[in-house]
């Protein structure tokens, strides 16, 4: 399978997706933002970092970068788009998934390991987790408090298109296992057709025993399934 | 312009330190010159009162590369690769504006590192405030931790340890010690010695602006009520360019096209290109209508000395230039030939074609001012506490006291607000002795920590200098870490106050016998005198950074229990040391004594040994025992693991407040297997080491026989509540 | 020609920063306090010379980038 | 009574979010735009009567915790 990871100057993860798009088989290549052309791929991700210093929103001026109009133009075309934390950002600002992601509600940084429950395990990103799996991963945001308006939330409830949600250790969810104040304990949604997944925690530091845990392992081999 | 005393006492330098300047010169300095002097000349910049007690440190060994006097320190881990690491001060920028004061510091000492050509892996950091009941104290420790965090995290390098310490000789002036790693093949060093003559002189990186101006000054000065007049000099940080900055470098170091690289730090565009200058014996030009400015109508002046942010030197090979530009403009960052090499070794300094300034370069390095300033010994204490004399207390409630007190609690709210994991390569996070970072694609890792103990020092120059040196090689040996070499962070007061230099002097003397004894030698460091308000001084603060090696990483080691009913030993003597101790701090608002000794020889024994047992894959778990004691060491062992202990009373007769909370030095708690107990108790035996069986390991409860039982959940709450109630 | 913008959370978006603000300031004494909001304010200065043209290219750029429409409004001041 | 504040950076102190914003509004074809600075907006109501009482208040609310006198200058504007 062919992957895409778009770097922007500020991206800090992109090496580590890069890393285990690689492990896991991927034939993957990075494309620089000021690129007008994408190199053909099954799979784009866009990864976590501070994209252009997060100044003004984060992801707001990636958002207007040049190669995010190739994005759009493959997702709108069916191909499947990973966005992880900055990532996710960068999706709502182009408007590629609805909402939005706004301070956390401590108002400080958060990185630490919490629990998500897989909610969709029937997707083409999540297909090898077991129904409401309950996984144990990394986040690490300044903004990840998912926000939404009634219509769109009733829709992505009613079209099962919330991928994660944050949860304890036994799958409990409530707002003691929310640690940033998302909306529905929202970790990761997916657009209406289901190929464009935005998601706060990281999957990627999670695929190594050393370092962590392999929790994240099935969301990429879901996608060779 | 006429140099009136006034504006020279402006500047920061003493009547006859400017006799002497005329004297180099030849004639009046014109208030540029006189500027470039005072940025030089500076304690900050030329170490004058400290370059002759730091000559007494050992700075070679097998291990080391490049010792002080480049950016940064460099060691040999093997296999083509090299270490590079530094610890820097911030101390007076984060007091007058915590949050930019702590970010510029963080993106200062990674400028120092991947100016070698390193790409930075780690980063930690000491922080230190008052009381915390001190007005200002909240507001300082948020402002901090979220500047560090804020470009850190942004730049995207790790923060993975440090030490946070609340104490009332802080509250006017508060230490935040920086400091970064990196890691660089061996044969891609590069260093800021210009070479060859004519060579481009190129200035990258972001605009020059009026911030900062006299910063390096401003580091150097005592605070006082009109400290908050100093608020202009404060730099605004910008991760983002820094990230730009430091790929278009490691970009750039590829090939062979840079001669000599430098960044610009305190004292900015003077500093670097004197010291590439200096340390390359040239000349140096400057053409300042060149140099980027973000604001109109700059002055030499003013350019020469500002501090801006995220800004290089670079001295290019022939025919490099369009290549070099190339890159800086793929990161959108300014790139400008300034100048070039010269063979006047003057630093010659030229505005609309017109020469502002010209001096020569050893006026401004080499002989700059050196003071061998007087010191007095510390007078000694008197030791003896008689607890009797004390109020009773339960054992228990001592150690609830202290696990609940500012400096024992858990960090987690300081170092949640970091990222740790970005880089993927962070094998143990904040929270354990020492942090773990693996060499990217490799089987390696290295052991990173910083330790400072103010109060011994205070109390004990000497110890409380071999002490710090010891805890840092203890808690990298703990995560089973071969120590190699340290930076250190020296903060005191006033060195023109004879007690205060005294307390340096010794304090390094101590520093110095450690590192010796250790093979733990000293390759980079900072030193921030003028810690202090209206004659109040901290207590002496010299921080260590040391870093270690483990060549075969195959289960990440830490101080978690593992295991329900493994043997505990305790590696070490007790003989019940109070003195300074933690437990008449928090128990009795006492600071009394003096430190415990320090024996070099048990020292290295014992950790030399708990190496082996470690290399040997005995050990499930282990705890250096520092501040708290044994009862503290053990607790912290329970809490962050879902076991308990149960721990026998002393066998001996010994008075168990001394027995449990005593700092004795050079101690380790190990967790093992029952039935590795006899090659273990060989091992230990054969080396001649001191130890104790001091109890096993069970669910839910800490238990001391007779004395105390409590489920480490409860501890675990006590530890983790002050942050969250503050 | 220069603009003043006023950028605002909508109101029914929770403003955990703008309640913070507020304990604070309440805590701190401020005891008379009813309400406050925060938002971001820009200055933009263009090359224009027709103010009719110059309000609706600033409009653009508010749409566009500077504002999130989803959470937040705005106002724009010729000043 | 209700006030407006505005708070922006002081002049000289870097403004790393306005060069970005700036740079990327210009990529976007805002050709004409000259400058741009960001600042932070505050709307206040208190409950006083007096209004030089109150907007004693609000200025002492500012120096204490909205603005950071070190970087910063603000406006208050009664609304
Ligand atoms: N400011 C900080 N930044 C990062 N980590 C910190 C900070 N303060 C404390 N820590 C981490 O918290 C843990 C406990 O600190 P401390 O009690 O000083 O440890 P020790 O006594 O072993 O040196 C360590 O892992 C340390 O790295
Ligand atoms: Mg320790």
């Amino acid at each position: 399978m062919k992957s895409s990871v778009i770097v922007f100057p500020g991206s800090n993860c992109d090496r580590d997706i890069a890393d285990a798009l690689e492990k896991m088989q991927f034939k993957n290549k990075m494309v620089w933002h000021k690129e007008t052309e994408l190199p053909k791929s099954d799979l784009i991700v866009i990864p976590g970092g501070f994209s252009y210093g997060d100044y003004l929103r984060s992801g707001a001026i990636a958002g207007k970068s040049l190669i995010i109009d190739e994005v759009i133009k493959a997702a709108n075309s069916g191909c499947l788009v990973l966005g992880i934390c900055n990532g996710f950002q960068i999706l709502t600002e182009t408007g590629l998934l609805n909402g939005t992601l706004l301070r956390n509600k401590n108002l400080k940084f958060i990185n630490k390991d919490v629990y998500i429950k897989v909610i969709n395990h029937e997707s083409k990103f999540t297909n090898k987790y077991k129904r409401d799996q309950v996984l144990k991963i990394n986040i690490a945001h300044n903004e990840g408090n998912y926000f939404t308006d009634s219509k769109h939330l009733s829709e992505l409830h009613n079209e099962n298109l919330i991928v994660f949600k944050y949860c304890d250790k036994e799958g409990n969810i409530d707002d003691k296992s929310n640690p940033n104040g998302s909306l529905k304990n929202i970790a990761g949604i997916f657009n209406s057709k289901k190929n464009i997944l935005g998601m706060m925690p990281h999957p990627e530091r999670m695929i190594d025993d050393i370092i962590s845990n392999k929790d994240g392992v099935n969301l990429f081999s879901s996608l060779l399934n | 312009m006429k140099l009136t005393k006034d504006i020279i006492k402006k500047h920061g330098l003493e009547p006859e330190e400017f006799k002497n300047i005329k004297k180099l010169l030849k004639r009046e300095p014109n208030l540029l010159e006189l500027g470039i002097f005072s940025a030089m000349w500076n304690e900050h910049c030329s170490y004058k009162s400290s370059k002759i007690h730091l000559k007494k440190l050992p700075t070679t060994g097998k291990q080391v590369i490049q010792g002080p006097g480049e950016n940064a320190g460099v060691i040999d881990i093997g296999d083509n690769d090299a270490i590079v690491f530094k610890i820097e001060s911030h101390n007076h920028p984060s007091y007058i504006e915590p949050y930019q004061g702590a970010a510029t510091g963080v993106g200062g000492i990674l400028r120092d590192v991947f100016t070698m050509g390193a790409r930075p892996i780690a980063l930690l950091n000491s922080i230190h405030f008052g009381s915390p009941n001190h007005s200002k104290t909240k507001s300082l420790l948020n402002g901090v931790v979220s500047g560090i965090g804020g470009y850190g995290n942004c730049i995207g390098i790790p923060t993975v340890g440090g030490e946070t310490k609340f104490d009332e000789t802080y509250n006017e002036n508060i230490l935040v010690n920086a400091m970064a790693v990196g890691h660089v093949k061996k044969n891609k060093i590069f260093y800021s010695k210009a070479k060859g003559l004519n060579k481009s002189v190129v200035y990258v990186g972001s605009k020059t602006g009026r911030d900062g101006i006299h910063g390096a000054s401003m580091a150097s000065a005592e605070f006082d009520e009109n400290s908050e007049d100093k608020k202009p000099t404060v730099q605004v940080g910008d991760p983002f360019t820094e990230k730009l900055l430091m790929e278009a470098c490691l970009e750039l170091m590829k090939d062979n096209s840079i001669i000599s690289i430098q960044d610009m730090g305190a004292a900015g565009l003077t500093s670097s290109s004197v010291e590439m200058a200096s340390k390359g014996e040239l000349g140096i030009e400057l053409e300042l209508d060149k140099v980027p400015c973000r604001e109109e109508n700059m002055s030499p002046y003013e350019m020469m000395l500002s501090e801006s942010q995220e800004r290089m030197l670079i001295i290019l090979e022939e025919g490099k230039e369009l290549h070099a530009k190339k890159i800086f403009d793929k990161w959108d960052l300014d790139f400008v030939i300034i100048g070039k090499t010269t063979n006047t070794n003057n630093l010659t300094l030229k505005f609309n074609n017109k020469i502002e300034g010209e001096i020569p370069i050893e006026a401004l390095a080499t002989k700059a001012p050196l003071y061998d300033r007087a010191w007095v010994k510390k007078k000694p204490v008197k030791s003896k506490i008689n607890l009797k004399d004390l109020k009773k207390i339960k054992i228990e409630d001592a150690l609830f006291k202290i696990l609940s007190s500012p400096n024992h609690s858990n960090k987690s709210w300081v170092t949640n607000q970091y990222d740790q994991s970005v880089m993927c390569d962070t094998v143990q996070k904040s929270g354990s002795d020492a942090a773990v970072i693996r060499i990217h694609n490799k089987d390696k890792a290295i052991a990173v920590s910083v330790d400072s103990s103010a109060n011994y020092c205070k109390s004990h120059p000497n110890s409380g200098g071999k002490q710090i040196v010891c805890e840092n090689w203890r808690n990298l040996i703990t995560v089973g870490a071969k120590p190699l070499a340290i930076t250190n962070c020296l903060n005191f007061g006033n060195p023109e106050n004879k007690e205060i230099m005294g307390e340096f002097a010794e304090c390094l003397d101590g520093i110095k016998e450690a590192c010796e004894f250790l093979n733990y030698p000293v390759v980079s460091g900072n030193v921030s005198f003028y810690n202090g308000t209206n004659k109040k001084n901290i207590f002496p603060t010299p921080v260590i950074g040391g870093v270690g090696l483990i060549k075969n990483l195959t289960k990440p080691l830490n101080h978690n229990f593992k295991k329900d009913k493994s043997k505990l030993l305790l590696i070490g003597k007790t003989f019940g040391h109070l003195g300074q101790s933690c437990f008449l701090k928090e128990n009795y608002s006492l600071k009394v004594g003096v430190p415990p000794e320090i024996n070099l020889l048990n020292e290295k024994n014992n950790g030399e040994s708990l190496l082996e047992l470690i290399d040997n894959n005995l050990v499930l778990s282990s705890h250096d025992v520092s501040s708290g004691g044994l009862i503290t060491a053990i607790s912290e062992m329970a809490m962050s693991s879902s076991f308990g202990a149960k721990i026998y009373k002393p066998k001996k007769l010994t008075n168990l407040y001394e027995y449990f909370f005593g700092e004795d030095q050079a101690r380790y708690i190990i967790e093992i297997e029952a039935i590795n107990l006899p090659k273990v108790e060989k091992i230990l035996k054969d080396r001649d080491i001191f130890f104790e069986n001091i109890g096993f390991t069970q669910k839910e409860y800490f238990e001391i026989e007779g004395e105390l039982k409590i489920s480490t959940k409860e501890l675990y709450e006590i530890n983790n509540k002050w942050y969250n109630n503050y | 020609m220069k603009f003043s913008i006023t950028v605002t959370l909508k109101k029914d978006v929770l403003d955990p920063q703008g309640k913070v603000v507020k304990n604070t300031l309440v805590n701190m004494g401020m005891n008379n306090l009813k309400s406050i909001r925060q938002g971001k304010h820009f200055e933009i200065e263009v090359n224009e010379t027709d103010p009719i043209f110059a309000e609706k290219k600033v409009d653009e750029m508010c749409k566009k980038l500077l504002v999130n429409l989803i959470i937040e409004d705005y106002k724009i001041n010729r000043i």
